[in-house]
């Protein structure tokens, strides 16, 4: 590919940027949220017109006009988001746009499919609805579907954001021996650690440009790093070491980790025998018991699945409490309106920023505005005082740095990072007593992530009880004070600062072993 | 029992019109384009129904001749929605005044102002050999005009094609989920043109049904609000040939039986039978509701390059 | 505004020579071989007798039509006739509002208060039903007599009554059912309605619709030999030659024709009611002995004479 | 269903004021272009069929702003149309599509017309604000049975509003043909109401039923809580995101299940206005197509309560002149669909020529 420019109204996605991909590589993908790269990879699949640039295969100047062509040209793409037609079973949403009989055809689809989950680690039930699987599973999905395809080209776009390591490890054994056949791979990624297992050659975009390419030999994590943040990587701090995902798990207490500060008396937070049914009314967490005091953050480990959404939504006041209590700072909220929840200093930022986070159609000033609508701060006479709001806006967009053409521009045109911070600084405007964070970082950038975890370390200092469900369990070292582990809706294990043990933290994750409680 | 059969005779007669009409809106529908110019469509399926068979004496050709124009409008709406991107509800709107303007000034420009009323027959009734010959069923089912028949064949093949072959299953994703299908290079636009203009097809048929089942003639009144009964049974089937059929089935059951009673003269008002059908049809769905999903992205546009629509 | 209808307000005035300038409003289309197609035609016959020069408007809702008649005002039109009696109040409301144009309503009873510039046609449907009884209750061999309705207005109640009356004076006892589609223009639903009349044994049908009633022919198309129904104000006997009765011919050209020449004359108001004297006429009955015929005949002989009096009863019928 | 992309309201809150003036300009000109392209192809089709297409568009221009009684008519179906159109775009900011204008109109009607004659003798002063409410609480419970299976059983409200409309027409016909029938009207309509339950004209004669006043109070009430209020905000944000709304607190069942019901009470305000100010009874045949012509208003609006008004208006003008042609050049009546139907074709395609102007431009 080169010479691709690509803009979207004022934004200029691609400018001149240009990538070759040899023969039998593994490509690392990497740079900003925002930077490009899901633009480049979706010109490539005939998804974006280009407005300018050309594309060669074998020399050859091709014409992508739609993905039509490029599955014909035996490229495949992983796409950055879940596209999947959720009524469906797996075994339907793979064969989609394929050729095959009828229901036999199915059958032996299904067969197939399960042949490729066994070889690359890729565990699905290829029945199974699709809206009834955990993020993860999804996830697979989206990866068996162009592996069943087979392709000479294999784009994957943060294809390892949900999945569990073990999955990772199982993903880039697969890619070994799919390079091996001599399909070549586009790998994006923001995790240097996995840039770095995988590739052979790693591209670094930044503002729509290829700002360089650098082979696997010559680089390092902290080379790598730089690069991607765009500034040399001077400060040697706890959270950048966090971002780049080294150190932490396994060593005990993070190198430079601030004391944990004293467990304070009052429990902010209270969750005793919480019962919480999924969206096919099974409970997904049975009896749970937490308590969080001001300034803590307690970490929920799990693998996906195992509860933590329906957990996370039942903290945020959003899906119905079966059983048990949910209490802040005394108060029993169990059973009231979301909004009893918002009034009683519940802040909540969702896994799934684009669903759940934002309007997307709405101004990015509408957005921050959300949730607040009825707060006197806004209100002059009755009405929304909208100077007071915009002001507001703009002075937000400053403190939490949101990229964005303006305070009046759609929030879903954002790119992923400065969504989450809008969903952030939503969060924390409101001065949270309880803050409930799911998979925060998932999908960020280095420099993004590091800004989350600044965030939340604010909002720990201010006496903010902070519930952070994450899968990273790099993420849960650096920043909780006490993780807990959830397996199949129950906790099934805890451990304090400075017992943090990777291992052991796997084994329960996996549900191999349950300590009493 | 002899009327009994009489009654389940007109039931299935009935049902036709909706059924055809609801096919269609779910057609177009399950590619995600939602129609609302039935009403309009099958307006002019009637008017060119009816002159094309008074013109050349043959009801088939007026069939498809209706189906034709009936396609063209769905074709239009199909062309409008994806290649524009204009607001389908505008659009089908725009299309029901259209075609309803259309209907009158063919009917005008051919037959023009006449003392009496052009007609022509009506199709006549197919007798299944043996089948017609059993006691009741023979009569309600086995012995009815070939557009019953072709509408029962529809209903099953939809079915069949919808959740039993690749094809089906590829154009339902289209409604549900345009990008994942995109991306997978099934051709949505080239679907939603399709579905629409075979949809819009299926209402001029409706259209054309009355003319040549009921009445032999054209007027303007003959639709008179079936069409946008037949977006109601769409949504009553949720968007399912074996839902439609039955849900246009109960809702002309209870209008013949409502008509029954009016004719019996069960000394309850005209106006409290006249809306048993559609009463029924609601506290039906109380229960029933489960069933009644919608396509995912009904009614809306897909733009490959936007991340907002 | 245009005071255009100030201008040649000579036209109300009548006698002075000039030719009318008359506009029509009408509730159907001009194609639909009914009562629309009837006005129509009255329309053009006056352009030929009385020179007028003539204009109308189809398919006028009754709540547009109080704007349509002021536009005619506007225009100078010396004559405004709205064909149909559900026009009526809004013919009166703009009647008063411009005293110098005649106007021209349909109603079906005598109307208190009309302004001195409306001519009110009354179209005495019971009249025009009361023969149909007397044929219907000879028609029928079953004793089982039908009556297809639209609207349960007063009029169609008045029809119902007058068929009752037939039958009663006649001394027949032959049972009238009387039924409503609730709408005059939907042929398919007519259609259902007739089946299932016919189906209960009522073998003759009488109808008082517009366009629906096409679906009533239809289906008595289908029915039985012996099956026989009536129409209304135009020959229908194309739709089910076998079937047919007969119906009752509407001629609005000679009232119009009539009240124009009474304009002419001088008289910008009135009312004249339609009766088998003049505008209604029986068409004569088919599928039936001559006995039958001619006894309908010298019913609607002693009918145009006078020597029946049908009472206008628009009490409901259950 | 989910909403559709039409409602996003770009100019929601107060937009910078500075380049206003010149905004409105530029967005108006495709709509200004639309409008004369949609003439030109009308035209062309007039003249097709045998009749002078100058002469029908001067009708259509000048039958409401050169005639008196144009101008009354014009401004009197405004009234009706504009609040169907409100009844329409409320929900649908919600993502909920009201098709039961039309019904609640019709009972609005009936109520208000059974009020004015069961209490014909009642002073104007106690007697129209009875009518007035009783037609709006028709509306309320007709809308709130299609909300209350909505919120409750998750019917859908197309079906469910659809459906009520046919209800209604034999509940107009039961009350105009059996209640208070009147045997002089020649088609079904009640009596008519009382002395008291008549509005007043303003200006004329031919002057336009004070119910106008109210239509207006309404739409600026409408304008004001839409964009002005945490309610309207609550409003748009369910629809723009039903997820992302209720995880922020906001009830979206319950704000869609209020936004059906406010549309209806808008349609029975309609009907009652009707019943009041234009007709002085409940007649067959009074909703006409207001409510086709309310959903395309507000969708051609885009759902934006501040432009409903302004495009009902063009609609009333459209309506009013292209039935007039029939009177003044003859073309046939079913002409004038298809040329209504050819200018919503052409407006829609102003978006696009818009759309791709706008991007030229950046
Ligand atoms: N369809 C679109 N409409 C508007 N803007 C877009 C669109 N697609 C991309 N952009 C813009 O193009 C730029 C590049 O986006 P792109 O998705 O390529 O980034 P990325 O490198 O994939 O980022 P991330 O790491 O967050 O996935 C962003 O600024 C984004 O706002
Ligand atoms: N289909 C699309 N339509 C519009 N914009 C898009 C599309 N895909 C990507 N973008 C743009 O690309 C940029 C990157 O967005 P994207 O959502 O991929 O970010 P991200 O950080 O990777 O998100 P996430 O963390 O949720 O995976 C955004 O600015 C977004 O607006
Ligand atoms: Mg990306
Ligand atoms: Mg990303």
């Amino acid at each position: 590919m080169s010479g691709v420019s690509k803009s979207f109204g004022p934004v200029r996605a691609l400018v001149d940027a240009d990538l070759e991909l040899a023969g039998g590589e593994v490509h690392g993908l990497v740079g900003g949220n925002g930077a490009g790269k899901t633009t480049l990879m979706n010109v490539l699949y005939g998804l974006y017109r280009p407005d300018s640039g050309e594309i060669r295969v074998d020399g050859r100047e091709v014409h992508v006009r739609s993905p039509r062509d490029a599955i014909d040209l035996g490229i495949g793409m992983v796409h950055q988001h879940l596209l999947q037609v959720s009524t469906y079973s797996v075994v339907e949403n793979v064969v989609l746009g394929t050729k095959g009989g009828g229901t036999g055809g199915l059958r032996a689809a299904a067969r197939r499919i399960g042949e490729l989950s066994d070889r690359f680690g890729l565990a699905v039930d290829p029945r199974a609805r699709t809206d009834r699987l955990s993020v993860g599973a999804r996830q697979r999905v989206e990866i068996l579907k162009v592996l069943y395809r087979g392709a000479r080209v294999l784009v994957l776009d943060e294809p390892t954001t949900n999945l569990t390591p073990q999955e990772v490890d199982g993903l880039f054994a697969s890619l070994r021996e799919i390079v091996a056949e001599a399909t070549s791979v586009v790998f994006i990624s923001h995790k240097v650690r996995e840039v770095l297992a995988i590739c052979d050659r790693i591209s670094v975009m930044r503002d729509g440009r290829r700002l360089t390419t650098v082979e696997r030999s010559a680089t390092d994590a902290t080379g790598l790093a730089s690069l991607m943040v765009g500034e040399p990587a001077t400060e040697q701090s706890s959270d950048v070491a966090a971002a780049l995902g080294l150190g932490a798990v396994g060593g005990g207490a993070a190198p430079g980790a601030e004391p944990a500060p004293e467990a304070s008396a009052a429990a902010r937070l209270t969750v005793a025998g919480l019962v919480v049914h999924n969206d096919q009314g099974v409970p997904a967490v049975h009896g749970v018991d937490l308590a969080v005091g001001a300034g803590e953050v307690l970490g929920v480990a799990g693998v996906a699945g195992n509860g933590q959404v329906e957990l996370a939504e039942a903290l945020a006041g959003v899906r119905r409490v079966h059983g048990g209590a949910v209490s802040v700072d005394g108060a029993d909220l169990a059973g009231g309106p979301t909004c009893r929840w918002l009034d009683a200093g519940v802040a909540y930022v969702p896994e799934d920023r684009h669903r759940d986070g934002i309007l997307g159609a709405a101004s990015v000033t509408e957005n921050l505005l959300l949730g607040s609508q009825r707060s006197g701060s806004y209100r002059r006479a009755g009405l929304l005082d909208w100077r007071r709001v915009r002001e507001h806006a703009r002075t937000t967009i400053d403190r939490y740095e949101i990229k964005t053409p303006g305070p009046d521009a759609p929030a879903g045109n954002l790119s992923g990072g400065n969504i989450q911070r809008l969903v952030l600084a939503r969060a924390f405007e409101r001065q949270p007593a309880v803050l409930v964070l799911q998979n925060p970082t998932r999908g960020l950038d280095l420099r993004s992530t590091r800004f989350v975890y600044d965030r939340v370390h604010e909002a720990r200092d201010r006496g903010c009880a902070v519930v952070l469900i994450s899968e990273d369990l790099d993420e849960l070292s650096l920043l909780a004070d006490r993780i807990v582990v959830l397996y199949s809706g129950r906790v099934v294990g805890e451990r304090s600062r400075g017992d943090y043990d990777a291992y052991a933290l796997g084994r329960l994750m996996a549900g191999v072993v349950q300590e009493g409680s | 029992m002899n009327e009994f059969a009489s009654l389940a005779q007109l039931t299935v007669v009935a049902m036709v019109p909706f059924l055809l009409a609801s096919l269609g809106t779910m057609l177009g529908g399950l590619a995600g384009v939602f129609s609302v110019s039935q009403e309009g469509v099958m307006l002019l399926g009637a008017s060119v129904g009816f002159l094309v068979s008074y013109a050349t004496g043959s009801s088939t050709v007026g069939i498809l001749l209706a189906a034709a124009v009936g396609a063209v409008f769905g074709l239009a709406l199909g062309w409008a929605t994806t290649r524009l991107r204009l607001d389908q509800f505008v659009v089908g709107l725009a299309l029901f005044f259209a075609a309803t303007g259309l209907a009158g000034l063919l009917y005008r420009v051919v037959i023009g102002q006449t003392a009496t009323t052009p007609r022509v027959d009506t199709l006549p009734r197919l007798e299944i050999p043996l089948l017609s010959d059993i006691p009741v069923v023979g009569r309600a089912l086995f012995s009815h005009n070939l557009l019953v028949y072709l509408a029962a064949l529809l209903t099953v093949g939809l079915w069949f094609f919808l959740y039993r072959t690749r094809a089906g299953l590829d154009l339902r994703s289209v409604g549900e989920n345009p990008r994942a299908a995109d991306s997978l290079g099934i051709p949505v636009v080239r679907t939603r043109l399709w579905t629409t203009a075979a949809g819009g097809a299926l209402m001029g048929v409706a259209g054309a049904y009355l003319p040549l089942v009921y009445t032999g003639t054209f007027t303007e009144g003959i639709v008179g609000g079936r069409g946008w009964l037949a977006i109601a049974l769409t949504f009553f089937g949720g968007w399912r040939p074996q839902f439609i059929a039955a849900g246009a089935l109960f809702f002309a059951a209870m209008d013949v039986i409502a008509l029954r009673a009016e004719v019996v003269g069960v000394g309850i008002p005209t106006q409290v039978l006249l809306v048993v059908p559609y009463v029924a049809t609601l506290l039906v769905m109380i229960f029933a509701f489960r069933w009644a999903r919608v396509p995912a992205f009904l009614g809306r546009n897909y733009d490959r390059e936007s991340r907002t629509a | 505004g245009d005071d255009g209808g100030g201008g040649s307000a000579g036209g109300g005035g009548g006698g002075d020579g000039e030719a009318p300038r008359i506009a029509a409003v009408f509730s159907g289309t001009t194609t639909d071989a009914d009562y629309t197609f009837l006005g129509l035609q009255a329309l053009e016959q006056a352009e030929e007798d009385h020179g007028a020069e003539t204009t109308y408007s189809e398919s006028v809702l009754v709540p547009d039509a109080e704007r349509v008649l002021r536009e005619y005002v506007a225009d100078g039109y010396t004559v405004i006739w709205t064909h149909g009696s559900q026009f009526y109040d809004a013919t009166v409301a703009v009647a008063q509002e411009a005293p110098d144009v005649v106007f021209i309503a349909e109603q079906d009873t005598e109307p208190a208060d009309v302004p001195d510039n409306v001519w009110v046609l009354d179209r005495n449907f019971h009249l025009a039903f009361y023969p149909l009884g007397v044929l219907a209750s000879a028609a029928s061999q079953s004793g089982r007599i039908a009556y297809l309705g639209g609207v349960t207005l007063p009029f169609s109640y008045s029809e119902v009554h007058a068929v009752e009356q037939a039958l009663a004076d006649t001394g027949s006892t032959a049972t009238l059912t009387s039924v409503w589609t609730g709408d005059f223009n939907d042929p398919t639903r007519a259609q259902q309605f007739t089946s299932q009349l016919l189906a209960d044994g009522n073998d003759v049908v009488l109808t008082s619709l517009n366009l629906g009633v096409v679906g009533a022919f239809e289906a008595v198309g289908d029915a039985p030999a012996g099956a026989l129904m009536t129409a209304k104000y135009t020959d229908k006997s194309n739709l089910a030659p076998e079937h047919y009765l007969t119906s009752v011919l509407y001629d609005f050209e000679v009232m119009l024709d009539e009240i124009l020449t009474s304009i002419e004359d001088g008289e910008t108001g009135g009312y004249l009611g339609m009766s088998y004297e003049q505008g209604i006429a029986l068409q004569t009955p088919q599928n039936v002995d001559q006995a039958v015929i001619d006894q309908v005949d010298q019913v609607v002989e002693q009918l145009a004479a006078g020597e029946i009096e049908v009472e206008r009863d628009v009490t409901p019928v259950e | 269903m989910s909403a559709a992309p039409v409602l996003s309201e770009p100019e929601a809150g107060a937009p910078a004021p500075r380049s206003r003036a010149a905004r409105v300009l530029r967005g108006a000109l495709p709509y200004v272009l639309a409008l004369v392209l949609a003439f030109v192809v009308a035209g062309i089709v007039i003249a097709a069929l045998g009749y002078d297409p100058v002469e029908a568009f001067r009708t259509i221009l000048t039958t409401s702003f050169r005639t008196d009684f144009g101008f009354t008519e014009t401004l009197t179906k405004w009234v009706p149309l504009t609040l169907l159109a409100l009844g329409f775009t409320i929900p649908l900011a919600v993502g909920r599509f009201n098709i039961g204008g039309e019904g609640q109109l019709l009972v609005g009607a009936t109520a208000a017309a059974g009020v004015g004659i069961v209490y014909a003798e009642l002073p104007t002063g106690v007697l129209l604000p009875l009518v007035l409410v009783a037609g709006v609480l028709a509306g309320v419970v007709w809308a709130g049975i299609a909300a209350f299976l909505m919120g409750r059983f998750g019917v859908n409200e197309i079906l469910s509003t659809v459906l009520l409309n046919f209800v209604s027409f034999q509940v107009l016909d039961y009350a105009a043909t059996e209640v208070w029938s009147d045997p002089a009207a020649g088609v079904a309509a009640t009596q008519r109401v009382g002395e008291g339950a008549v509005l007043p004209d303003i200006g004329g004669p031919p002057g336009v039923h004070a119910g106008i006043l109210l239509a207006a109070l309404v739409t600026l009430a409408t304008i004001v809580v839409t964009r002005r209020t945490a309610a309207g905000f609550e409003l748009r944000a369910a629809g723009t995101n039903p997820r992302a709304a209720g995880i922020n607190g906001i009830r979206v069942e319950r704000v869609a299940v209020v936004a059906l019901v406010i549309g209806g009470a808008l349609g029975g305000l309609a009907g009652a206005l009707e019943v009041s100010g234009v007709h002085g009874r409940a007649l067959e045949g009074m909703q006409a197509n207001f409510l086709l012509l309310g959903i395309i208003i507000g969708l051609i609006a885009r759902g934006s309560a501040v432009w409903v008004p302004v495009v009902a208006f063009g609609i009333a003008v459209l309506e009013v002149g292209a039935s007039s042609m029939q009177r003044t050049v003859g073309v046939p009546a079913e002409m004038v669909l298809i040329i209504e139907a050819l200018i919503l074709i052409f407006l829609l395609l102003s978006d696009v020529i818009a759309g791709r102007l706008a991007r030229r431009a950046a």
